[in-house]
């Protein structure tokens, strides 16, 4: 029932050639010639991206005088990022939406400022913007090839364009570096699909030019953002095999950016996960899908589908989704989702709200009660004192009771109730930091691992 | 060419339709103002060429004024200022207005903030009363009655082109040509430019059937063309200051009429040109044709 | 039992003028006429005409929903699964061309007035769709969608429909204190919860879902999967799943179709489709999805038919490792391979003949 | 995650709306004083005429203050307006608020009720060519749209001057009331108003008498373009995920169509709108001019043929603080309309 064909034999031939082709004219070209001072097929690789420390945070919505003001609420879309990606490896940056995977590479890449920290590329910094001369070295893919040709330039024009900027080459040597690198990506005959418009291409046939014009430049570090998600079942594991042929012709690094961790199992070599804004686990491929230790991680995993209806069935998935990164979470930022979480992961105020809101919900649904009313809880979040004022004070109060009678981590992590008149003041004990934890060559941020 | 293979396909259909007979009008016109020496059989700009108020016949075709200008010559040559002022206002107006919206756009920052402040606030202001201002302070003439003209449309040019241009920055082949650094002169050139420039052919049209409007607001208020150039808008203030005077109204229909008349087969034309090339060129305005 | 048998008939007749002659050869599982069925499909055909040409987007499509039962459509994109889910709620756009037939308990979807259908979308047919953010009307409240609905359908106040609008949200794990929220106040997945809540508001015998999970992420996704799981055994609905997503077929169907090129190629039950696929395109697409067992990377070639201009024969042929000179020439009639599982495919016709010949 | 939102204060965002505006004003006397007095040369000859002697034209310079730097002019020209001093008309020697008040109400009244002929027709026409879209009924509505753009509308004004005044005699054909009554006493300066705080009927015939065909002809010009953005912003909405949705859930056709289609189209018509209110007054001046109608813009216009530019720049200032008080207007309909926009 196999239908997948391999036709790998002849391409090899074919990439061989343009190689050669390739290191001959490098030498031609106008730029700095790349640092080539530590050979190939080195025994220790080195590192080609350090990312230390990396913050981007996005000034987003607010109030008119928010924007005049400039004092606007920031996302903090990364918040504190550091992997290393060594020579010659798939780095797989994993997450849901809104985890902030698409910033870190935009900002390793330069296209964006960052707020913070630093990235160095074979350990020159490139935090603060990329030479000219080193934007060859480091390229990008993107997720929607129907978005990130320009409709208005030719197949030709728009693989073409990287060279017009980067090189002195003639015509003639210009268009026979885009015919080779179309043939290398499959786009065949190049003669005739070169001057066709993107609107003249299927999803497959744009992505394959998007890979073509990042590579015409050469590039030795690529990140790949999402590269297949918006193609068909069928088209994907073609263009995975492009870029992990292009990889072994070119000994290319990716960085590898997804939501789809059978892809990332299947081809990278170290995968980090990122949880609003920040890494929860980083380690290699193999030992964190073997054995995820991060409660997040888990239910990525979990959540992934199974192609097979025997055995797809019931999973214990975290309630809730990624909240808002304005203002995440304290304490360990996944903790309001945890299937296993502590007193201690950082519980606060509005965990509460969330409480009250499936509670009320159970009630409703034992009573049957219908409608909105009695749900209206308000309630005044004084951050400063980590407690809470509710107006409605027997249903909080018993609310609160069964939490800390029955134990539960945010039962336990009140601290004090105090009732007052009008108000009811609900402390919280202050959120303990979440150390980053080294387990051989990975690392977990959790709580329960640290302590374990 | 692509804008051409799409207009092969789409002149069968009903913006096709509006594209052939607006084109034609506007063609016409042309070809009048042109040929209008040949066309014309008398001075235009010539008093008593005729007897007054003389009732449209074989040799007076459109009949003649109180001053027995020939209307038929005044006619045809108006097409001449009408199209030349149309011609120099849109030329102005386009290359101020959309540079500088593709700028701003692009490059953000304070200078797009300052300059969208003054093209918003010239824009929001009346276009009439403004250009009523400019033409009676640069006094009349083609070249001034152009130039004022031209300022009302800058803003336009300046506001669709940066809007434009704010949506495409956005769009990811932008952020390609970044990361294959490209500079950002190149980046607007190449990849900004001829995305934008789609939408400038339709409001070159439409604003030109504004601007023949404008202009004979203008020349009716007794501002931009001045007699005795030969132009509607003033042949119809004369005839309503005529009018107004004499109170003969029923007796010379013609002299209103005739050049009102001009007026509106030519903003018709220009209208539908511009409405079949905004339903060709801007696809996801148009309605679901299925 | 009556109805039982008229079906049998029906079906016998309808493999008869398949061209297949295994009728007899099919076993019969009884569970199968057990149950209701919701909509019937047969010998259903769209084709769009455009300027120049006519886009078959399906044909001869036949297909049954029962009670209590998903049944996933899926496909690669432009293979006419979303225009037969169109189709099949007659929501096709004006002038085009619908043949065949499609019985919705017992009355014909195609002859409906369109105040009848109306009234059967919403209160026996609900819908969701891909993209919630974009499917609630920005300026009214939750509240107000469910008061509209409701009072399009019945007489009935605000009150009581602000009421019964609760009870929905509360059904789907929104908490009912935010109807009166706007819809830019919610996540993706929270609005698609609430699509989920207006469309179950009337109690429905039919919900369509029209790749309704695919722009959320894989929690969000598998969160809403188990949330139409259990709502269709809690309501006993029929469920038409849309999709493109293997994964998620194999997640909650009960029977999978699987289109390619306007045709339904192969259906049958779940297991049937994913551990036994008969048809040579079912099983490369198996093959190519990328899952966390997958050891290497395998695809098929070539690329899709073009709907506007297919081929005469089978529309995988030119794909196909497996094909014959008779795949180029015609369309290959239905196979049985069980009482539910069904392929057209001239090796599968062919094989099931020589069987039976050897027999 | 969106989160519940704050309500937050709307007079909060009227202020602020209101302080934003500022940088528009001054934009807008800075244009005004720029035109009038740096453009021209020296508006001091130019009132006189070429034939005036250098002495008198001095001595205009000096009445003027134009022999003082111009920056000294500029900020004279500023604090004078901030202070609601609006200067003096050359030619009438008066100061230009007394001039401009009546003429002021007098154009209102015009634009009030042109505005509500074209809102109504607009409205009207917009919606049925939009739910018949395709029709012959669609059709009538966009012919209408482009004939209404197209005629000239001083001509339309002399058309109609011709036919419904002076051809059937049906309607006065111009000025603003008759010399046979005396005007209402004046209140607001509206007459129409003003007819009926002092409750006479005859006065408030003639009064709608002589709006009539002024107003109705420039709310016929605007109305046709107003259609067409009510036609096609509905199109767009109604082909929007949320109207499809809508009627999935079998929600009744016209129920569709008038809250989901016409509701959400709202937004860019008022929007619109605000930008008509410019087209409407430059409309204005052309409909006075035609109709003697005693309003700002005929008495712009005489201004300007008078060179009295003192008076010119107190009307233009005018005209600018009407379109800086509509844009708030615009942005505080809209802000109330749609629950998106955070103030």
């Amino acid at each position: 029932m196999t239908c997948g064909r391999t036709n790998a034999g002849r391409d090899q031939t074919v990439l061989r050639n343009q190689a050669v082709l390739w290191d001959e004219s490098i030498s031609r070209d106008k730029s700095v010639s790349r640092d080539k001072s530590v050979p190939r097929g080195d025994s220790v690789p080195r590192d080609k991206i350090v990312v230390r420390g990396l913050r981007k945070y996005f000034p987003v919505g607010g109030t008119l005088l928010d924007r005049i003001l400039g004092t606007q609420p920031l996302v903090k879309a990364v918040d504190g990022v550091g992997f290393t990606i060594r020579d010659g490896e798939v780095f797989g940056l994993l997450g849901e939406s809104g985890s902030g995977k698409t910033t870190v590479g935009r900002v390793v890449l330069g296209l964006e400022p960052a707020t913070d920290g630093e990235v160095l590329y074979e350990g020159r910094p490139i935090t603060s913007g990329l030479p000219r001369s080193l934007r060859r070295s480091l390229q990008i893919i993107f997720q929607d090839p129907h978005a990130s040709l320009n409709p208005a330039m030719t197949i030709f024009q728009g693989i073409e364009h990287g060279l017009l900027i980067h090189s002195s080459l003639n015509r003639a040597e210009r268009r026979e570096r885009v015919y080779a690198i179309m043939e290398k990506v499959g786009l065949v005959p190049p003669e005739v699909l070169a001057h066709a418009y993107p609107s003249g291409l299927s999803g497959g046939q744009r992505q394959r030019a998007v890979i073509a014009r990042a590579m015409i430049l050469g590039p030795d570090f690529v990140v790949a953002d999402e590269p297949v998600s918006m193609l068909d079942m069928s088209i994907r594991a073609r263009i995975l095999k492009l870029l992990l042929d292009l990889k072994d012709e070119f000994g290319l690094t990716y960085l590898f950016i997804t939501h789809d961790l059978a892809t990332a199992k299947l081809i990278c070599s170290h995968v980090g996960v990122m949880y609003l804004g920040q890494l929860v686990e980083v380690g290699p491929a193999r030992a964190i899908f073997e054995e995820p230790l991060h409660p997040y991680t888990r239910a990525l995993i979990q959540a992934v589908p199974v192609p097979d209806p025997a055995r797809a069935r019931d999973k214990a998935l975290p309630h809730g989704e990624i909240p808002d990164g304005i203002r995440p979470p304290s304490g360990c930022r996944f903790h309001p989702r945890c299937p296993e979480p502590m007193p201690e992961c950082g519980w606060e105020p509005r965990d509460l709200q969330d409480l009250i809101d499936r509670r009320l919900l159970e009630l409703a649904e034992a009573q049957g009660r219908t409608g909105p009313a009695g749900f209206d809880v308000r309630m005044v979040e004084d951050e400063a004192n980590h407690s809470l004022m509710v107006a409605n004070k027997p249903a909080l109060l018993r609310l609160i009771d069964a939490e800390r009678d029955r134990e539960t981590p945010l039962g336990r992590a009140i601290e004090s109730v105090e009732v007052g008149q009008r108000s009811v003041k609900v402390r919280f004990r202050k959120p303990v930091p979440i150390p980053d934890v080294s387990i051989g060559d990975r690392t977990v941020r959790c709580l329960r691992v640290a302590r374990d | 060419m692509r804008v051409w293979t799409r207009l092969k396909d789409e002149l069968l259909t009903v913006s096709g339709a509006r594209i052939l007979i607006g084109g034609a009008i506007v063609l016409f016109y042309a070809f009048l103002a042109v040929f209008a020496p040949a066309l014309a059989p008398f001075d235009p700009e010539e008093l008593g060429v005729g007897p007054p108020l003389q009732l449209p016949d074989s040799t007076y075709r459109f009949g003649t004024t109180y001053l027995g200008y020939d209307l038929f010559s005044r006619t045809v040559y108006g097409t001449r200022i009408a199209l030349t002022v149309v011609f120099l206002a849109s030329t102005m107006a386009l290359l101020a207005g959309v540079p500088l919206g593709l700028f701003s756009g692009y490059l953000g920052g304070w200078f797009d903030r300052v300059a969208v402040l003054i093209m918003d606030s010239v824009y929001s202001f009346p276009d009439l009363i403004l250009a009523v201002v400019v033409a009676a302070v640069l006094g009349g003439g083609v070249v001034n009655a152009a130039i004022a003209v031209s300022v009302i449309y800058v803003p336009q040019y300046f506001r669709v082109t940066r809007n434009h241009t704010l949506s495409v920055r956005e769009e990811t082949f932008v952020e390609a040509a970044r990361a294959l650094g490209a500079s950002k002169l190149d980046t607007i050139r190449r990849y900004i430019f001829p995305n934008v420039s789609q939408s400038i052919p339709v409001i070159l049209t439409l604003n030109s059937a504004d601007a023949i409007l404008t202009l004979a607001g203008l020349s009716f208020l007794g501002f931009g063309i001045t007699p005795p150039k030969p132009f509607w808008g003033l042949d119809i203030s004369q005839a309503w200051r005529y009018l107004t005077l004499t109170k003969e109204y029923p007796q010379v229909w013609w002299w209103t009429a005739i050049p009102g008349f001009a007026i509106v087969v030519l903003i018709i034309g220009f209208t539908l040109l511009g409405e079949g090339l905004n339903d060709i060129l801007n696809p996801q305005l148009r309605d679901s044709k299925r | 039992m009556n109805v039982e048998a008229v079906k049998i008939e029906a079906v016998k007749a309808e493999a008869v003028k398949a061209g297949a002659r295994n009728v007899e050869a099919a076993t019969v599982e009884p569970s199968e006429f057990g149950k209701e069925t919701v909509l019937s499909a047969r010998n259903l055909s769209t084709y769009y005409r455009t300027k120049r040409r006519v886009v078959k987007a399906c044909e001869a499509v036949n297909l049954d929903l029962y009670r209590g039962e998903v049944y996933s459509l899926v496909g690669e994109s432009a293979c006419g699964k979303s225009t037969l889910g169109a189709t099949l709620m007659n929501l096709v756009p004006d002038g085009t061309e619908v043949t065949g037939e499609i019985v919705f308990r017992g009355r014909n979807v195609l002859t409906l007035s369109k105040e009848e259908l109306r009234r059967l979308r919403g209160t026996e047919i609900a819908l969701i769709f891909q993209d919630p953010m974009t499917r609630l009307d920005p300026l009214m409240t939750i509240e107000k969608h469910f008061v509209e609905a409701l009072q399009s359908h019945e007489p009935i106040s605000r009150r009581e429909a602000a009421l019964r609008g609760a009870r929905a949200l509360d059904a789907v794990g929104v908490p009912p204190s935010r109807l009166r929220d706007y819809p830019h106040q919610f996540s993706g997945g929270m609005r698609q919860r609430i699509m989920i809540a207006l469309a179950l508001v009337f109690e429905p015998v039919l919900l369509v879902s029209d790749e309704a999970t695919t722009s959320l992420d894989v929690v969000v996704q598998a969160q809403i999967l188990h949330l139409m799981r259990s709502l269709k055994d809690r309501y006993g609905l029929a469920i038409l799943n849309i999709t493109h997503d293997l994964g998620v077929v194999a997640e909650i169907s009960d029977k999978v179709g699987v289109m390619y090129g306007g045709h339904v190629v192969e259906q049958g039950t779940a297991l049937e489709v994913f551990h036994r696929p008969a048809h040579p395109y079912t099983g490369g697409l198996l093959n190519s999805v990328v899952h966390m067992g997958t050891t290497q990377l395998s695809w098929i070639d070539g690329m899709p038919p073009d709907l506007g201009s297919p081929p005469p024969g089978c529309p995988y042929a030119d794909r196909c490792d497996l094909e014959s000179a008779e795949c180029h020439r015609s369309f290959p009639p239905e196979s049985r391979l069980s009482a539910t599982h069904r392929v057209h495919c001239h090796r599968v016709a062919a094989g099931l003949a020589q069987g039976r010949d050897a027999q | 995650m969106a989160g519940r939102g704050k309500p937050s204060s709307l007079l909060n965002y009227i202020v602020l709306r209101l302080l934003l505006t500022l940088p528009m004003l001054f934009i807008l006397l800075t244009l005004v004083f720029v035109l009038l007095r740096v453009a021209p040369g020296d508006p001091a000859a130019a009132m006189l005429g070429a034939h005036a002697s250098v002495e008198v034209i001095d001595e205009l310079r000096e009445r003027m203050g134009l022999n003082r730097p111009l920056v000294v002019q500029y900020f004279d020209f500023i604090g004078d307006t901030l202070r609601g001093d609006l200067g003096k008309s050359f030619r009438f020697e008066v100061p230009v608020w007394d001039l401009v008040k009546h003429r002021l109400t007098a154009t209102l009244e015009l634009v009030f009720f042109a505005f509500l002929i074209a809102v109504v027709i607009g409205l009207a026409v917009g919606i049925f060519s939009a739910n018949r879209r395709g029709t012959v009924w669609d059709l009538g509505g966009n012919v209408y749209g482009i004939l209404t753009y197209a005629f000239p509308i001083f001509w339309l004004g002399i058309m109609c001057q011709l036919f419904f005044a002076v051809k059937l005699g049906w309607l006065p054909t111009s000025g603003r009331f008759t010399g046979f009554l005396s005007p209402p006493a004046m209140h607001t300066g509206l007459y129409v108003v003003d007819s009926l705080i002092e409750g006479r009927f005859d006065k408030l015939v003639t009064s709608l008498r002589y709006l009539a065909l002024p107003a109705s002809v420039l709310g016929v010009y605007i109305s046709g373009i107003f259609a067409r953005m009510v036609r096609t912003n509905m199109l767009q909405t109604l082909k929007s995920d949320y109207v499809q949705a809508a009627r999935a859930r079998g929600v009744k056709e016209r129920w569709v169509s008038l809250r989901h289609g016409l509701k959400n189209a709202l937004v860019p018509v008022v929007t619109v709108l605000g930008l008509q209110f410019a087209l409407l007054l430059g409309g204005a001046v052309l409909t006075e001019t035609t109709f003697s109608w005693p309003g700002l813009g005929s008495f712009l216009v005489g201004r300007l043929l008078e060179r009295d530019y003192p008076a010119v720049q107190g009307i233009v200032t005018v005209f600018a603080l009407g379109v800086v008080i509509m844009s708030i207007v615009i942005d505080i309909v809209n802000a109330l309309i749609d629950p998106r926009i955070r103030y």
